[in-house]
């Protein structure tokens, strides 16, 4: 057990990964010396040498190509990208090559490569840097797409995206990079393509992922006080979605709120509403409430407090749900 | 799950449809509430243990005799 | 090429020395064998049973190509992608490659496919829609078509940094040093990837040859649309040199193809070869090529024919008769009759 | 009035735009003297010359962010993008440029641009032939995203598309190309943003768009045997989405069927799904049924009907509505 | 640079006749005044007048610049993006502009922001978080600062398209021949997008300056991660030619980017000019440079600060005095004490 940052969580597991496999490589832009402009690979190209962490040219769809021709190799790369919407420049080798190659060659040829993204907002930084771009990985069937929200988890989660054969598109919530939780380096305890309930409860289900599960516990505390009772689950995997683990939650609580970051015009919420709501569809008290990012361009980041849905916004979906 | 039908004037002893909370899809269930109707008090009918609109009726009919009984 | 005058002492391509050197050959048109230069070396093994067998390959990838285009025309196909013309520049580079080279093809590389041990069957079954391709990658050391252009390139480029990282170059075991090869059309060249792939390559040194067979055409633009500066080109301002071969000369293609693997596996770094040759039928079979070019210039090209400039040599330098002539067509019957 | 295949439609939508409006200039692969692969755009260069047909080279980037470029200098670029899935290497330039200009500049710099993507499969092609990424622009905000269903519709919302001051993203449904229709070229008597009502209907709401459009008049028609009345919505407008229209619909008949060749996860029907639900909740009988793409890759072209949406399976997406 | 060396006579960078001459340099880090050969009549506007001028705007950027560092250490600003050290770069490309020219920039060109009229509160906006750019891209011909690395190039080059399909080049009329300008960086040299940027400025001749700032890093990385070439030929197997000047001379570079617009505007075709020059701070406020480079190496690009060189000059050559200098810097503190 030790208490990490999700930073350190996240290097630790990279390097444990490092360590039990020699085939294991990290390729991103700043990566080697600085460490990343997030410092998630401090220390790696010191001590595994530049063989194995690559600072490579600027170029995102040069990371994921040349890790495509790695990965047929062999090798099993770990690639950065530095920021969210950084990754479009490799949206074509991701969707194209990297999601289907393993069905195009019927099962021959596994890509197992991890994209890594800091994504979201609220860090104050310019335009292209806050962005939740996950809905756009998920609806290609042939990537996983995950996300840890929690320093064990991130911990957990690498690594197995980086053992499984399968590539995983792995989301880092860059605005809980500093939050500080307990890893158990000795036993993860979770499967990661499953949700977890972090938080049992009857009168609403809050399902969220990534920055906002933070801010889910906040909310559970806020409605308790209140006298609501919040079941909250963290999907963890967005895909493959655990449907099973939210269906059950929300026909016992009979109301869903779904929270993200990425506008909810066909974001992952547009599918958990979907989805549960045919699951669940006689148990249900109140339409699936989603509170998400607006249909607008993220905004400059004086203002991305008015657009990150917040406690606040959260607890009126909850009113919303509750007032059906 | 077949339940006994409870008489909807017996405000007491509930019989629930399925063990976890009434199965009902939406409009019967703003019917039960626009009719200030427990739907756990409801005998469920429906294939999937739900309570259904005739359910609902039926329970209704029972307990207004005209039928005012929920009229807002 | 007339390129634009800027003041100055600046870098231009017209300022190559090679650049307007006319394209390595080693087989006219005619038919008649003329000197390589520093290539004829790499040409030594090209002995009259590896010349026979090259004439072969090249005739029977005409046939199933022949053979694609009629089961499209049957229905059998939804779709065939010709050959017809590119022989000698995929088997002048399929015989220059070891068996532990790696290619990257794109969509039109049924010659190297054949030099790979892919069934031609296995390789009918993506345009009669039953796969996306047939074969094991790793066992044949031939990656899927790419259809998406360009991509391809960089997953060539990725994996040589992998041949690096193992160490399989540069020993001196012929066995073991890998060259790993990028295909790619001349309509490529613009695409982003190509460019990022070159980068890469010259970057991290990277055991590449970048085969491009120009041939003249993407579906209906010339090459005049993606560039103004000679292809073979391209690479110099990446760091990456580049070669331009006659590509319907296979002696040619060969020995310059056999010149770069073995440079790239010793250790020299990555190379861009051009083979100029042509797209003599259409783009697919889809395709109407009369909508956009000229007899006259198909006609040209015909005259370049990379199959009867090999026929005309082996005859007249008697190193096969007809009985081989007659041999390889019954073998390509077969062939054809097979799918 | 005249009976034209969707080609042509559009053909003639084009050159009436390029008359109007000077500034109008067509880009893309070898849609000069060929006309593009579905000679979409035959004729048009030979009329209007090299200086307003632009043969570009192979780069879909580079099509697009020219076009920014031009838009910027004034013109109104119409860039063909030569099947669905080569969109992907211009995904940077329409996500982070074309849909962002607008905003960032405070309404200064407008791109009256248009990005026409014949989309779906159904036509024997190989891979990446076939695909339907519209959710993947309308996910993005400063994108309309849109697709006629009828040579009607095509003639006319191709000419609105471009005299749009904001981009649009133009999905033509390309196994309907050869599909014969009235064309009104007098007026179009519809709003482009606007859903249509094509054939109202009792029992049971289908929505659908795109190449599926053709097939729903046949489930209508079928279902009519059956005894069951299927009112038919053609959204057309993808984004921004008329709810209004499939609300009321939805309100009247209480059940709805979404059909698209995309995946459903996170395809359009489930925001569609999940709106609706939202605002008729206490109208539906029946949960949104969707009916679209498998969370597969595209397959090979001899199993498309078996991945393809077709009257059968929306039959079957109607009986499960009408089941509850 | 030592090349791979592969067989045969193909083309390589190091034989492009000037890939190796140094670069062009008017004035001398020590301020001396060197003659510019075939650019000097391209430095003959330069009177004491414009001279003063250009020393004014590189202070007045300086000192903007460091402003900006100072109010995202207050917390002011979320972020600041220093300019420190390619003031003359930018100085000397924008005051060669013509009003008409139309610039798409980076997001460091606050030195060319100045010299378009953007008034520096405005940049900061973009910084302090109220907006994503601030200005009427067409009020000053310069386009929002771009972030997604090379995502510019191409739009510049499209605009240049147009400019050519409206017909203002060549006309000889100089308020009306237009040009371009595409800014980006050595790290921005490896994104697809710059290389599809040469692509299509080549093959449609467009009037476009490709003004590449090479500061020798992208945050952390060297040029050499980005390539192995001179960047100053990237463009040559595009066919665009390149330049490479000393981008922390403003004379050499007012001359070199007057010398290549005026060509471009006449009609030329594109041009790569490369700017050599050094990030002297930061990536942003946000980056420690010390985990990445040596102060040895800052400190050799000290020495030749574009600033104090041209200071120098002005004052051995009596066209300044202290008088002016103290004008200047007021005029900065005030500005700054605006912000
Ligand atoms: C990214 C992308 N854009 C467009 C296409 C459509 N397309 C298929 S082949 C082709 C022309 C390719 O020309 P070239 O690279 O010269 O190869 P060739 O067909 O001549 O062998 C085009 C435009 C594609 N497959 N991928
Ligand atoms: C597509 C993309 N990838 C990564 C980044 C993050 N990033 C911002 S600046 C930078 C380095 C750019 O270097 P260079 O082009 O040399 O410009 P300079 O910062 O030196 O002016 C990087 C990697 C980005 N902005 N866009
Ligand atoms: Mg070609
Ligand atoms: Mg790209
Ligand atoms: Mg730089």
């Amino acid at each position: 057990m030790a208490q990490l940052t999700m930073a350190k969580a996240l290097n630790a597991g990279l390097r444990k990964a490092m360590e039990s496999d020699p085939k294991v490589l990290l390729m991103g832009e700043d990566i080697g010396k600085l460490g990343g402009v997030f410092r998630i690979t401090e220390g790696l190209q010191k001590d595994f040498g530049e063989q194995r962490v690559l600072d490579t040219p600027l170029s995102e769809a040069g990371i994921i190509g040349t890790g495509v021709g790695l990965s047929a190799r062999g090798f099993r790369p770990v690639c950065e990208i530095q920021f969210d919407a950084f990754v479009y420049p490799a949206y074509n080798q991701i969707v194209t090559q990297v999601a289907k190659l393993h069905y195009r060659t019927l099962g021959h040829e596994k890509i197992p490569m991890v994209i890594r993204i800091p994504f979201g907002g609220g860090i104050g930084s310019p335009e292209h840097h806050s962005e939740s771009p996950e809905a756009m990985f998920a609806h290609h069937a042939g990537l996983r797409v995950i996300s840890p929200a929690t320093p064990h988890d991130a911990y957990w989660m690498i690594q197995e995206a980086i053992a499984d054969d399968d590539p995983v598109v792995f989301f880092e919530p860059k605005r809980r990079y500093w939050l500080k939780g307990e890893v158990d380096t000795e036993r993860s305890g979770k499967d990661t393509y499953r949700a977890t309930v972090l938080q049992e409860g009857s009168d609403v289900t809050l399902v969220t992922y990534g920055a906002l599960v933070s801010t889910g516990l906040e909310v559970v505390k806020a409605a308790a006080e209140e006298g609501t009772s919040v079941e909250l689950i963290d999907v963890r995997s967005i895909s493959p979605l655990d449907v099973d683990t939210l269906a059950a939650s929300v026909e016992k609580t009979g109301r869903l709120v779904v929270a993200h970051e990425a506008p909810t015009f066909l974001g992952l919420g547009a599918e958990i509403a979907a989805r549960v709501t045919e699951r669940c569809f006689y148990s249900l008290e109140a339409p699936v409430i989603r509170v998400g990012g607006y249909h607008t361009p993220y905004p400059p980041s004086r203002m991305e407090e008015a657009y990150l849905p917040d406690l606040d916004r959260i607890m009126d979906g909850i009113d919303r749900a509750l007032a059906h | 799950p077949a339940t006994p039908a409870g008489s909807p004037a017996a405000e007491s002893g509930p019989v629930l449809a399925s063990p976890g909370r009434p199965l009902a899809k939406p409009p019967v269930r703003k019917l039960a509430k626009d009719h200030g109707v427990d739907l756990a008090r409801v005998p469920a009918t429906g294939s999937r243990g739900e309570v259904t609109r005739e359910d609902l009726l039926a329970y209704l009919d029972g307990a207004g005799g005209g039928g005012q009984a929920g009229a807002v | 090429m007339a390129s634009p005058t800027h003041v100055g002492g600046g870098v231009n391509v017209d300022d190559l020395p090679h650049v307007d050197q006319p394209m390595i050959q080693m087989l006219t048109p005619e038919g008649k064998r003329v000197p390589g230069g520093e290539y004829e070396r790499f040409a030594e093994d090209l002995d009259d049973e590896m010349l026979r067998l090259m004439y072969r390959d090249m005739t029977l990838s005409r046939r199933v190509d022949a053979e694609g285009t009629a089961l499209q025309r049957q229905g059998q196909l939804g779709l065939w992608v010709p050959l017809l013309g590119q022989e000698a520049a995929q088997i002048g580079l399929g015989r220059a490659t070891r068996p532990q080279d790696f290619i990257f093809p794109s969509y039109r590389e049924h010659g190297l496919a054949l030099t790979r041990g892919v069934p031609p069957e296995t390789l009918l079954g993506i345009f009669r829609g039953v796969s996306h391709s047939g074969w094991d990658p790793q066992a044949h050391n031939l990656h899927p078509y790419a259809i998406v252009i360009g991509a391809q390139t960089l997953h060539a480029v990725g994996y040589a940094m992998g041949v690096q990282l193992d160490g399989d170059i540069a020993t001196g075991d012929q066995d073991r040093d890998t060259a790993t090869i990028a295909c790619f059309g001349d309509g490529a060249t613009s695409q982003g990837e190509v460019s990022e792939a070159l980068t890469f390559a010259g970057t991290y040194n990277a055991p590449v040859l970048f085969f491009l067979q120009n041939n003249q055409w993407a579906i209906s633009e010339p090459t005049t649309v993606q560039t103004k500066a000679p292809l073979h080109t391209r690479g110099v301002g990446f760091g990456v040199p580049g070669v331009r071969v006659d590509g319907n000369d296979v002696i040619a293609t060969y020995a310059v193809a056999r010149a770069g693997l073995d440079s790239i596996r010793a250790g020299n770094g990555p190379l861009l070869l051009e083979a100029y040759t042509y797209r003599m039928g259409a783009h697919t079979t889809a395709d109407d090529p009369t909508k956009y070019r000229s007899d006259a210039e198909t006609e040209n090209w015909r005259a370049k024919d990379p199959i009867r400039r090999l026929r005309r040599y082996l005859l007249e330098s008697e190193m096969a008769d007809q009985e081989f002539f007659d041999g390889v067509d019954a073998e390509a019957d077969e062939l054809a009759a097979g799918l």
